[in-house]
């Protein structure tokens, strides 16, 4: 039967179909005030070359922040259960996930069937969300995908940065800039920071091998490099990291469906 | 420039104070491993001349904090206890920098000379003669380190203390002496007990002594720096053994003091702001707030903290004077009192004498984040003290013990914009 | 006989409207009426001296007045407290009775006797260790001076026998709350954590007379009662004082198909676990169930508590434990690790929320508790 | 040129947004700019007074005396003094308003609440603390997760029939809040007046710490939102007056000062 995943994140919102424990196809749309058309909108985007129709799936799990306003979903769940779910998925081997969504991080940890066992998501400082380190790139000028690279280049060394508040680390940033320091030293500064918030989620959980990074933030390479560093692991990260929840859905709705 | 002017005059004490600490520290690691007892205790009005007077090494996790914190060591503390769940906002910095300290076990060579932290201790003794916190956290490590605890116990006097508080005080001696003496298999020898209360009564009496002086304009000391020295009356009153006889260290700062005040030399070559301040200063950022206020030319006279157990309510030290007969209930009458512990009323009270006796200009408090129990009265105190007696108040936000409280930006812009306050109000005085 | 739905629906509106019921009290009885914060407020005495004890309870609306007052990093149910007194929401209290719990309870007593100052109050010099034998002199001394000291406000003696049959009316509130607690032992609770939260509140907030009835007429009813909740995941609430400021978190764990089956907090089993003794002297057996009683992430020694803990997890087969801790709230901050890792050990997860001013917004929390349910119910 | 018997003096406010130059002839204002602090504020404080002097038709000769303030206030190489916000505010305050004994400043980053007398020397201040409600970057948050202009928010949150409660002060968990609601499809309209009154509260708070008198005056960008002036106004039940450019008030003060400065030294 062919189930899919509809997950409204806060900033994006992505749909998977998923047939025979396989990805028949996936859309990842930016997240509009009306979750209800972006859950549609993103929908169609995932079944139009697939050549079916909302019809032809047999269950839909939803899931994301807004996951309870997905009208044709059969169950919601949150992004916890789904994305230790899909990574499970991608690396059966896996036992830690860690997701940087949005508006919050989670670490996770699961067992061989990729059910959660522990879980720990971040406090009210946005340090290791999305959202910061997109508010970041912005005050600095800069697409979310050089960040990565170019602060792995730092050419004095990173600066530090104090705050752990998405708003004051803001006013750090422009601080800096206008003390004349270099961008790159800024953001190695930055994902330093970051990293270090990061890690002790996951040291609260017990981080143990295989680990499993997903969500946006999994493209920035200078924040997995640090991360790998800290946890003297490498990680695992999916083809496409952003759909981990979805596909986590997806595959939660091929279980219930066979229920 | 203001950076050019010279900073504060420190005193020279206070490094013989650091050198005797980082040797007792070294020490009680050694005395340890030969089965000497080990005591981790509680500051304030814990009996520790009773230790002493049992040869007990006394340990303070509060004051190893306050250490960790200055050596900008802390946050790492910090964040192992966090990770734990020990709430960054809900648990005191002093209590989450020592278990931290345990949880994470101490990196290599740190704090430096002193073979890396306190000794584990053997014995837990908590008096409860302030903060809650201290019942919590000693209750926490006992549970952690498995090392038997005894609990005293005062009051929390916002009315006048009664005979009953003292005798109350004095059971919980009596027990605590039973205590010990079961711990260490010795009985106490009263005399020695006598003696280390006479020890620490001089403390308090020198210490009292220094801290008159600083009446004088200009002030002799900086009360910030004076705190290094006082660092050796929490840590080792009523203690004889050399070099930490605590009397010692008083006599030499008493002396030094004396010096500057004949010789009319001040902390500061040119003091034009005498400021007082309540509760805690922030540890990590200590010289950095003595040194940006003497490039104003402020300084710090007074402060509830140095004051807080040589007695300044009208309460008498010399209960503990050297050779009187003691009893338990002397040693509780000399102990209980307090101004961490008396109520809003009292503390308006005693800001005030300080700042009419040391002649304040301003007076400028850390809102301790860290503390509820020494913060709770700051903002009654800072109207009174403006509105009643006209005294211009700075509250900063900061926490004794953990950085990440502390935006150092703010801070400067807050203490310029005061120090500017201070001056426009010395010119309208002095008029055109 | 009326339904437990309808006892339930009539607690809940006792709660909402129980200033107007306070005001209304005190014109009809002209008896006086005392605040008190705390579970180690031995209320016997009060209403032996014919006044009524009531419990002032916090609210989530925002702290405004107050923060010129009281800082920030404290608790909220305190900075709230103060707040609602200078707005006058407690004009019709006589007094205020607190004892000595946390710093900021005593914070709290300072600044209501400064700022809002009414005519009546008492500072209860509560031991924080509370198993010697002198700590139980001293709490006795002290329970007799307040005493002596609302004799002299109410102007009215208290008689042994006034406080034996105080003694008494709460002894059997006591025991009716235990035996509503032991409803919800059964596999299929009767009574939601809710619908317990206002019966709970509303016996804070009224004669415990009355109370009595309506916990006797709800006992009845609720064996019959044919709408039972629905919750599958049962469990155990931690926190400091439970009132209405925890109600939202509270229904989204039960809506999201949770049902709170016990709790330790000092609104609820800390407060109604231990009778006080009825035979000798009874002021000393008060002041023995008062000191020997409690179990208080305040007090030494604190094994009581975890024991406590652990052994109601067992009884009430939880799955899980929710801590719903006040932020800024510090002794229950200090023992949650530990109290944390003594369930883990008995293989019983849980979950930490934080409630305050600058707290989680519900979209927050609900994610969390709905994560917790998938992750026990797999 | 300038006649030399007038004195031209000069005020910039380094913010950590926007940077704003005011000129005086004598007290009289000759010219001001507006640009955001996008880099060194070396580099951008010239650019600053820079404009300002080019509206003027003025070289950098012609200014006596020049005054910097804000967080940048350090940087500013061609300053003959610098002085703190909370200082420099109220002298500017003064000269729009004579009565102004109370003046928020609402700027990006922080908000200080200020009480002066008549010469505008601050006799009592209070700044936020270190959650950032009630600031500048606290609303433009909200108003990117809101899909809605910075400065549009005042008016929008006036057309709102029906309060929305937000609960949390802290910015970030404020914006999931936020987030929340739309999704729910919450009008946005009543998501910002929930917004507006919030910051409004934390305020309120604030001028009750320093105990503010009448007048009182709002200035800084937070200034030009309606709806918080008009929410403030009800939570404090005073009204609130509003230079007609409220960013560039602790420009004008600096500018004030350096003015007094170069007259003394005359």
């Amino acid at each position: 039967m062919i189930t899919a995943g509809v997950d409204i994140g806060s900033l994006t919102a992505k749909a998977l179909i998923f047939e025979d424990n396989k990805i028949l196809s996936y859309g990842i749309i930016p997240t509009g005030a009306d979750s209800i058309k972006t859950a549609q909108n993103v929908m169609n985007i995932a079944l139009k070359n697939t050549g079916l129709s909302l019809r032809d799936i047999g269950y839909i799990v939803s899931t994301g922040y807004g996951r309870v306003l997905v009208p044709f979903a059969n169950k919601n769940m949150t992004e916890i259960s789904c994305h230790a779910k899909g990574a499970h998925w991608f690396f059966p081997t896996v036992r830690t996930v860690l997701d940087l969504g949005g508006q919050d991080c989670k670490a996770i940890r699961c067992n061989e069937k990729g059910r959660v066992t522990n879980f720990v998501m971040n406090d009210k400082c946005a340090a290791g969300t999305g959202r910061f380190m997109e508010v970041m790139a912005k005050t600095l000028e800069l697409s979310l995908d050089d960040i990565g690279k170019l602060s792995l280049q730092t050419v004095k060394e990173p600066c530090s940065i104090s705050s752990i508040c998405a708003v004051f680390a803001k006013s750090e940033v422009l601080a800096l800039l206008r003390r004349g320091e270099h961008k790159n030293d800024i953001l190695a500064g930055l994902c330093e920071a970051f990293a270090s918030r990061v890690f002790n989620l996951l040291s609260v959980v017990k981080i143990e091998r295989e680990f499993v990074i997903s969500g946006g933030i999994a493209k920035n390479i200078g924040l997995v490099r640090r991360l790998e560093g800290r946890a003297g692991l490498s990680a695992n990260i999916p083809f496409e990291p952003q759909i981990v929840g979805a596909l986590g859905a997806a595959v939660f709705a091929k279980e219930l469906s066979e229920r | 420039m203001a950076e050019e002017k010279p900073l504060v005059k420190r005193l020279k004490v206070n490094e013989e104070v650091n050198a005797a600490m980082t040797k007792y520290i070294a020490e009680g690691w050694r005395a340890k491993k030969e089965g000497e007892k080990i005591c981790w205790t509680t500051g304030g009005g814990a009996p520790r001349e009773l230790l002493y007077a049992m040869d007990i090494w006394c340990y303070l996790p509060e004051v190893q904090s306050a250490v960790t914190a200055s050596d900008q060591v802390i946050v790492q503390y910090h964040m192992a206890a966090e990770k734990e769940g020990y709430s960054m906002d809900g648990v005191c910095p002093y209590a989450r920098g020592n278990i931290g300290e345990i949880i994470s076990g101490r990196p290599q060579g740190y704090p430096p000379g002193t073979g890396g932290g306190i000794p584990t201790p053997d014995i837990l003794l908590a008096f409860k003669t302030f903060c809650g916190t201290l019942i919590y956290w000693w209750e926490a490590l006992k549970r952690r380190l498995g090392v038997p605890l005894f609990v005293g116990d005062t009051m929390f006097y916002n009315r006048p203390i009664e005979d009953r508080d003292v005798s109350y005080y004095a059971d919980s001696m009596r027990d605590c002496v039973s205590f010990l003496e079961k711990q260490t298999g010795k009985k106490l020898d009263p005399e020695r007990l006598k003696e280390a209360q006479g020890l620490s009564g001089k403390v308090r009496e020198l210490m009292n002594k220094i801290l008159e002086l600083n009446k004088n304009v200009p002030a002799p000391f900086d009360e910030l720096d004076f705190m290094g020295t006082a660092l050796a009356a929490c840590w080792w009153r009523g203690c004889r053994k050399r070099p930490w006889n605590a009397v010692e260290f008083f006599e030499k700062a008493l002396a030094e003091v004396e010096e500057r005040v004949k010789n009319r030399i001040g902390a500061l070559e040119d003091e034009r702001f005498r400021l007082v301040f309540d509760s805690n200063p922030p540890w990590y950022k200590f010289n950095w707030l003595g040194d940006y206020l003497a490039q104003k030319g402020a300084i710090y006279v007074t402060s509830s903290f140095n004051r807080w157990w040589t007695g300044y309510n009208g309460f008498d030290y010399g209960w503990c004077m050297m050779g009187r007969d003691w009893s338990f209930e002397d040693i509780g009458r000399c102990n209980i009192p307090n101004w961490i512990n008396d109520g809003i009323e009292e503390r308006i009270k005693y800001m005030s004498r300080l700042v009419k006796d040391y002649r304040v200009d301003g007076a400028i408090f850390m809102d301790n984040r860290g503390c509820r129990i020494l913060s709770y009265a700051m903002l009654d105190e800072a109207a009174y003290l403006e509105r009643d007696l006209g005294i211009p108040t700075l509250l900063y936000e900061g926490s004794m013990a953990d950085p990440r409280h502390f935006d150092e930006e703010r801070v400067k812009v807050q203490l310029d914009t005061f120090l500017e306050m201070l001056e426009k109000k010395k010119k309208i005085k002095r008029g055109p | 006989m009326t339904q437990a739905v309808e006892i339930l629906k009539s607690m809940k509106r006792l709660v909402e409207t129980k200033h107007d019921r306070a005001r209304n009290f005190k014109k009809q009885t002209g008896r006086k009426i005392i605040g008190y914060t705390c579970p180690y407020v031995p209320i016997e005495i009060i209403s032996a001296a014919g006044a009524l004890p009531v419990w002032v309870l916090g609210n989530t609306e925002t702290v405004v007045e107050a923060g010129a007052y009281i800082q920030s990093y404290f608790c909220r149910y305190m900075r709230n407290l103060v707040d609602q007194g200078l707005r006058g929401v407690y004009d019709y209290l006589d007094g205020i009775v607190v004892p000595r719990v946390c710093d900021a309870m005593q914070s709290f007593y300072e600044h209501w006797v400064r700022y809002i100052a009414t005519p009546y109050k008492w500072f209860l010099q509560h031991p924080f260790v509370t198993n010697t034998s002198y700590a139980l002199t001293y709490w006795t001394t002290e329970l007799t001076a307040f005493r002596e000291s609302l004799e002299k406000f109410t102007g009215r003696q208290i008689s042994n026998d006034d406080l034996r049959s105080a003694i008494n009316v709460y002894n059997t509130n006591r025991s009716l709350l235990r035996q509503l607690h032991d409803l919800q032992r059964r596999n299929q609770a009767p009574i939601s954590g809710t619908e317990v939260l206002y019966v709970l509140v509303s016996g804070l907030t009224m004669p415990v007379e009355e109370h009595n009835k309506l916990l006797q007429e709800l006992l009845q009813g609720l064996p019959r009662r044919r709408d039972v909740p629905k919750g599958k995941y049962r469990l155990m609430l931690i926190r400091g004082c439970l009132a209405e400021d925890a109600m939202p978190s509270l229904q989204e764990m039960e809506k999201l198909g949770g049902i709170i089956v016990t709790d330790e907090t000092c609104s609820g089993t800390e407060r109604f676990s231990k009778d006080v003794p009825t035979e000798g002297d009874p002021l000393s057996a008060i002041a023995l169930r008062y000191l020997r009683g409690v179990r208080c992430a305040e007090y030494s020694p604190m094994e009581r508590l975890f024991e406590h803990v652990l052994r109601t997890a067992k009884d009430y087969r939880i799955q899980g434990a929710i801590f719903l801790l006040e932020k800024y709230c510090d002794p229950y901050y200090m023992a949650y690790p530990d109290i944390r890792r003594a369930l883990e050990e008995q293989r019983i997860p849980s979950l930490l929320i934080e409630t305050g001013e600058i707290a989680m917004p519900l979209g927050q929390i609900r994610t969390r508790i709905q994560a917790f349910f998938e992750m026990i119910g797999g | 040129m300038c006649d030399p018997i007038f004195m031209i003096s000069g005020g910039v406010d380094v913010g950590s947004l926007t940077t704003k130059a005011v000129l005086l002839k004598d007290r009289k204002i000759l010219s001001y700019s507006l640009i955001l602090s996008s880099e060194k504020s070396e580099v951008i404080s010239k650019k600053a007074i820079d404009e300002a002097l080019k509206m003027a038709d003025l070289s950098i000769n012609d200014v006596q005396y020049i005054v910097s303030t804000g967080v940048g206030r350090k940087e500013v190489p061609f300053a003959n003094e610098s002085i703190t916000t909370p200082l420099a505010v109220p002298v500017g305050a003064i000269q729009v308003f004579p009565t102004a004994r109370t003046i928020i400043d609402m700027g990006a980053e922080n908000c200080v609440v200020v009480t002066c007398n008549e010469k505008g020397q601050v006799t009592n201040f209070v700044m936020n603390d270190k959650c950032a409600a009630g600031t500048g970057l606290f609303l433009e948050t909200m108003a990117e997760a809101l899909e809605v202009r910075l400065e549009d928010m005042g008016k929008l949150s006036l057309e709102s029939k029906n309060k929305v409660n937000i609960s949390s002060m802290c910015t970030v968990f404020a914006e999931s809040e936020v987030i929340g609601y739309v999704h729910m499809g919450t009008n946005k309209v009543d998501i910002i007046r929930g917004l507006h009154d919030a910051v409004s509260l934390r305020v309120f708070g604030m001028l009750n710490k320093v105990r503010f008198k009448k007048d009182v005056v709002m200035v800084g960008g937070v200034a030009k939102n309606i709806g918080v002036v008009n929410s403030l106004k009800n939570a404090i039940g005073l009204d609130i007056l509003i230079p007609e450019n409220p960013q560039i008030v602790g420009a004008l003060g600096a500018a004030i000062v350096a003015y007094n400065s170069a007259k003394d030294a005359r």
